[in-house]
């Protein structure tokens, strides 16, 4: 028996049902998204994170609508025309090749959903990378299996949790000291991986007090898993200010201030600035950069550090001496970043530290 | 697909299983050398970028490569494609001892653009102390992608030289020279590989 | 209408004599049906490794604190499950396996271009894939199957024992991509327009480019993490210049085609099995073979949709975002074609057929999510968590996997002759439906909620969902077991399917099965489309087939 | 430093010698069809490009100050 091509295929009874009910269905599912409430699931920590969900409910609903079309045709079908017993055995259905109407509709609706789709996700990425930049730097310094944090005028790091006033901006920089982290903060629904060698930041504005967890999300060693004990905490003025002095007092002798004067003030006269460079060049480029301060590799970048008066004081409050540098140089200096090794350990003679001492203040 | 398309007058032995074998050698060898440029293509993307993410280049502590016999050494790498595209010339026009003169031509210039690179690493590696594992990320970019090359062209001189041995042998005849137009293409693709990488490293 | 004869003398009309020796037949074998099925079995048995190295992960994480297997063991065993499952399972099935296999016969071919180059490409895919497995005596790879520096620096010598491992399991898929190209374009039928060949032809023909020139910038990348590693030579490692993020760029430009690479012939497959058992044409021919070739040359526009949290400058990442956004209409067309393939069909449910409905079903899901992650805000929030671990498994395994137990179930009886037995078919399907949604919904809102990706233990309040994944992940390994109990019952003793079991219409089942080592005697000419019901065959030149009259064997030795 | 000379005399020579003799080859078989030909062209075109550019660094007209100077 074959199906004779000449009576015209017409979409029967049947299919107008399914349709019908699909589509209830489908706005069943599109008001489900938009009824269902995230943020008792997962707090909304930061201003940003309400169009991140907004976005998520505007997907889910038309992904699901879509989805419940394509399913529910696909079972409606498969039950609908399956080969019933009384067809005879060489029974074929209808040879229909192809629809030019249908297929140009089913490529013109997705392209145009595609292109709004596009504006909201730019829409909401724009609002979440245009968040203000005046507001509270922090630096989170991701190491192997927990996160450290630093705060201007705190000395050395914050170790344990990441506090945060309510309502002020925060510009966040990431950075790694040894190899790559993930810092999340699921009720932020914000992330960036901290890349060692590489300062990436981001920015927002916490909205909600809380105790949210910060996970790392990019495998890191053996206790990836382990590395999301800490939480980061947002509250209000006086408290943040109360933790923070607290701080303040803990790490007043941090190691961030200088050694004492070790090794005895060393003669810097007749530093050679071209084997100041060479030695920089052989010594120094793995961990430091020829670059403004903040163009960190391991240690800061050394562009203008005895002159530049914004270069972070070395010492108290004042820019750094070369007398300041070559005891670095001589008896080494813990930073945030990693230890920095002393003169014996980099091989560096008395005559060594004048040269470098000499490149290191022709750097403007 | 008519015989006279391929380009060799249909005697010797070509009948229509080899005409239609040789197209497909050539396509596939064709697409074989696409596969090895994307392989050079990825590792000249990695030296881009490391060169822009770095402190500008050379990096501190390394002087700027020496041109002037790397643009002789280039040279005599041309010279061998000039040669090679002379050698398989001639051997379509049938003058054979010809051909076998610009072959052996084609693998002394290539042995000596060996020899000049392996001059230009002794000079780096013990002259000023330059060394793969040990001068950063210049080390690591220039010596992994010109070392990969002179593999590709001692591979292209040993190729070459079985070629020698089967041409004398008289494997090659005028309808049935598969083996030669290979070579030619590889040596011609190893030559364009070498335009950019002597660009990229000695130029820009 | 004229369509030109097949060459005297040509390939096409030259059939070599017969193999001899059990050696030369089946395992230095030249024939791409043989090789079709030794990459076959051999997929299979890593298939199996692998997934019991997923069912140690889903033991390890039934509770909170894992417990089954040490942190390190855990690291290792799940990069060796995706490692292995990529490059061992899902690429040497679909292209190696099902592509050897069966588009020859398709396209009324002899044999692939290069048969030597396939045997070859065959057996460096076995030492590969022991060279990956022996990394566990070493020290497997603990940075997942992306291992990105520099902790993948840090890792022990197993690592560098992937990266080789990769390169040549690479080696080979370059070779298989430049047989297939230089095959689909050059030994088709004559009349075998490119608008004539099957779907499962398209899929190859749209796959093989990607296998020839992604592969080769993944074997650069390794390359440069083995040197590294062993040399010291400093290519990633940040103390000494390199850059971490530019592996991640090297890497995801072979990792997107090659997700690519898998997901194609599965489409193929579904393209072939779905109009078939729905005795009707597949909708939308052109679009869909259109579509299939739209996704591999876009597929390589896309790769930092990976790297969005990964430190790029944010202006960057919108091409990104929109041009995978697109991907996803070609990807829409494929779906809505087949859904419109089974309307007013005469619909047989054989197991094949559930496992293509089953695919469009659950990769259609997968397709879903995908455009989630496509979204930068969004992908902040779940990059790097199981919602994409759920993501990945959908398309994966949702998608290929189901791909090639509904190819497993179509093929079968043609290159053994024996139909795989039905009611184990369908208790596979069912029991690994099931099994499939129960272990891989949760992971999406765990993801949401905050477990992030490659943990060996997690946040207690996960608890449960882990559990009732692991429960259904042991469903699902239940229902592949029936799969395997079903091939090996069926070879000896499955029921004779004759020559044209499913009455489908395109070239390979028109001749016996198993298929004569010179697979025709004749080389059809071929002046249709095969996929309408109605019509007559559109060949000419197969009546010889079916009997035994002996092949035109050529005189002198090939 | 007549290293330094003798390899640029070699350079430019040879880029001369060898930029004339690919294009000319080039001119010679222009209207040679089929794949395998076109490649040959296309390989002849950046043969003479690299003799070209070798011959320019040899003039010191393309690339940098020769070593030291």
């Amino acid at each position: 028996m074959v199906e004779n091509r000449a009576e015209p295929v017409r979409l029967d009874g049947g299919f107008w049902g399914a349709t019908a009910v699909l589509t209830l269905l489908a706005v069943a599912a599109i008001v489900f998204w938009y009824v269902f409430p995230i943020d008792r699931y997962l707090p909304e920590a930061i201003v940003t994170a309400r169009q991140v969900d907004t976005l998520f409910r505007f997907m889910a609903a038309t992904g699901s609508a879509l989805y419940i079309f394509v399913a529910g045709y696909l079972l409606y079908f498969s039950i609908a025309y399956r080969a019933k017993a009384s067809d005879p055995p060489d029974a074929v259905g209808v040879q229909v090749h192809d629809n030019r109407k249908l297929e140009f509709w089913w490529t013109v609706i997705p392209t145009l959903f595609v292109i709004i789709l596009s504006v909201v996700s730019v829409r909401i990425w724009y609002e979440i990378m245009l968040e203000p930049e005046n507001g509270l730097v922090v630096e989170a310094i991701g190491h192997q299996f927990d996160f450290t944090f630093r705060y201007p005028q705190i000395n050395g790091e914050v170790t344990d949790e990441m506090h945060l006033p309510l309502g002020v901006p925060v510009t966040l920089n990431l950075t790694a000291a040894d190899v790559i982290h993930g810092f999340w903060v699921p009720a932020m629904r914000l992330k960036n991986d901290t890349v060692p060698g590489l300062v990436t930041s981001i920015r927002f504005t916490p909205r909600l007090a809380g105790r949210y967890p910060i996970i790392c999300t990019q495998f890191c060693g053996v206790l990836h898993s382990q590395m999301d004990k800490q939480v980061l905490v947002i509250e209000d003025k006086a408290s943040y200010d109360r933790w923070f002095k607290g701080w303040q007092q803990k790490n007043a002798h941090a190691s961030n201030t200088l050694p004492a004067e070790g090794g005895g003030a060393i003669s810097l006269q007749g530093g050679d600035v071209a084997a100041g460079k060479q030695l920089f060049a052989q010594k120094c480029t793995a961990c430091h950069k020829l670059a403004p301060f903040d163009q960190k590799l391991v240690g800061p970048g050394l562009l203008g550090v005895l002159h530049d008066p914004s270069h972070p004081n070395l010492v108290d409050g004042k820019p750094a001496t070369p007398a300041d540098v070559a005891s670095i140089l001589q008896s080494g200096y813990t930073g945030s970043m990693g230890a920095m090794p002393n003169a014996s350990a980099n091989g560096l003679s008395e005559k060594d530290i004048a040269d470098l001492v000499a490149f290191l203040n022709t750097l403007k | 697909m008519s015989v006279a398309a391929i380009g060799a007058d249909a005697h010797d032995g070509v009948d229509q299983l080899y005409v239609e074998t040789r197209e497909l050698r050539l396509q596939g060898f064709l697409l074989f050398l696409i596969s090895d440029c994307v392989l050079f293509s990825s590792f000249i993307f990695a030296y881009l970028y490391l060169r822009n993410s770095g402190q500008g280049w050379p990096p501190p502590g390394i002087q700027r490569l020496d041109v002037a016999f790397a643009a002789w050494n280039s040279v005599v790498l041309f010279g061998s494609g000039a040669t090679m595209h002379y050698a398989l010339e001639n051997f379509k026009h049938g003058n054979f001892m010809k051909y076998m003169w610009f072959l052996l031509a084609t693998i002394v210039l290539g042995a000596g653009f060996l020899g000049g690179q392996a001059y230009e690493y002794n000079h780096l590696i013990f002259g000023e102390h330059v060394t793969w594992w040990g001068s950063g990320i210049f080390g690591a970019s220039f010596f992994t992608l010109t070392g990969m090359h002179g593999l590709h062209v001692f591979f292209g001189v040993c190729y070459l030289s079985v070629l020698v041995l089967q041409s004398a042998a008289g494997v090659y005849t005028k309808g049935k020279f598969f083996g030669i137009t290979a070579g030619t293409l590889y040596w011609h693709f190893v030559d364009v590989i070498w335009v950019v990488l002597f660009s990229i490293f000695y130029l820009i | 209408m004229a369509v030109a004869a097949v060459p005297a003398g040509g390939i096409a009309d030259h059939i070599h004599p017969e193999p001899q020796g059990f050696v030369r037949r089946y395992v230095f074998s030249l024939d791409h049906k043989i090789i079709g099925i030794q990459y076959i079995i051999t997929a299979f048995v890593f298939m199996v490794l692998a997934g019991l190295l997923a069912e140690v992960i889903r033991t390890q994480l039934l509770n909170a604190n894992g417990g089954f297997v040490a942190p390190e063991t855990y690291n290792e065993v799940y990069s060796v499950h995706g490692s292995a499952m990529i490059w061992l399972v899902i690429i040497p099935l679909l292209t190696g396996g099902f592509g050897n296999l069966v588009f020859p016969l398709q396209i009324g071919a002899r044999d692939v271009a290069f048969p030597w180059l396939n045997m070859l490409s065959f057996w460096i895919f076995p030492v590969a894939g022991l060279m990956l497995f022996s990394s566990f005596l070493m020290g497997a790879p603990t940075a997942g199957w992306m291992e990105y520096p520099p902790v993948s620096l840090q890792g022990a010598a197993g690592t560098s024992m992937w990266a080789a491992a990769i390169f040549l399991v690479g080696v080979s898929s370059t070779m298989t991509g430049i047989n297939f190209v230089v095959t689909i374009l050059k030994m088709r039928a004559p009349g075998m327009t490119f608008t004539r060949m099957p779907l499962f032809v398209w899929g190859q023909f749209a796959t093989a480019p990607l296998l020839m020139i992604a592969t080769t910038a993944l074997a650069a990348a390794l390359a440069a993490l083995f040197i590294e590693r062993q040399f010291g030579v400093p290519f990633f490692d940040p103390t000494k210049g390199g850059s971490p993020v530019m592996w991640q760029h090297m890497f995801w430009f072979y990792s997107h085609p090659a997700v690519y690479i898998m997901i194609l012939p599965a489409f193929g497959i579904i393209s072939e099995v779905l109009p078939t058992f729905s005795r009707k044409p597949i909708f939308g021919y052109k679009l869909i073979a259109f579509s299939s070739m739209a996704i591999a040359l876009a597929g390589f526009m896309v790769w930092a949709h990976h790297m969005f949290t990964s430190g790029l400058a944010p202006f960057l990442q919108l091409p990104f975002m929109i041009i995978t956004f697109l991907i996803g209409v070609p990807t829409g067309i494929k779906i809505f074609s087949w859904t419109a393939t089974l309307w007013r069909g005469k619909i047989h449910y054989t197991t094949a057929m559930l496992f293509a409905i089953g695919f469009v079903g659950l990769f259609t899901l997968g397709g879903i999510t995908g455009i989630f992650l496509a979204a930068i805000p969004f992908d902040l929030h779940v990059h790097g968590t199981y919602f994409i671990v759920g993501h990945i498994h959908y398309v994966l395994v949702g998608g290929s996997l189901m791909g090639v137990f509904a190819g497993m179930y179509y093929w079968f009886p043609k290159m053994s002759g024996r139909l795989l037995n039905e009611t184990l078919g369908k208790l596979h399907f069912w029991l690994f439906f099931i099994g499939f949604n129960g272990t891989f919904i949760p992971m999406h809102w765990l993801g949401m909620l905050g477990m992030p990706r490659e943990v060996a233990t997690y946040d207690p309040q996960f608890t449960f969902w882990n559990r009732f994944e692991s429960v259904s992940s042991y469903l699902m390994t239940f229902a592949i077991l029936i799969f395997f109990v079903n091939v090996l019952w069926s070879i000896r003793n499955g029921k004779r399917s004759g020559p044209n079991p499913w009455g489908a219409r395109t070239l390979e089942w028109q001749i016996p099965s198993p298929p004569h080592y010179y697979n025709f005697k004749h080389i059809p000419t071929v002046y249709g489309l095969p996929y309408d019901f109605s019509q007559p065959l559109p060949y000419k030149g197969l009546e010889e087939e079916l009997t035994d009259s002996p092949p035109p064997v050529a005189a002198g030795a090939h | 430093m007549n290293a330094q000379l003798i390899e640029r005399l070699g350079a430019v020579i040879g880029g001369v010698v060898v930029a004339v003799v690919a294009f000319y080859a080039l001119y010679k078989d222009w209207q040679a069809t089929g794949i395998e030909n076109q490649v040959f062209k296309l390989m002849l075109v950046l043969l003479g490009v690299g003799a070209v550019l070798a011959l320019l660094a040899g003039l010191n007209i393309v690339g940098f100050a020769p070593k030291g100077a």
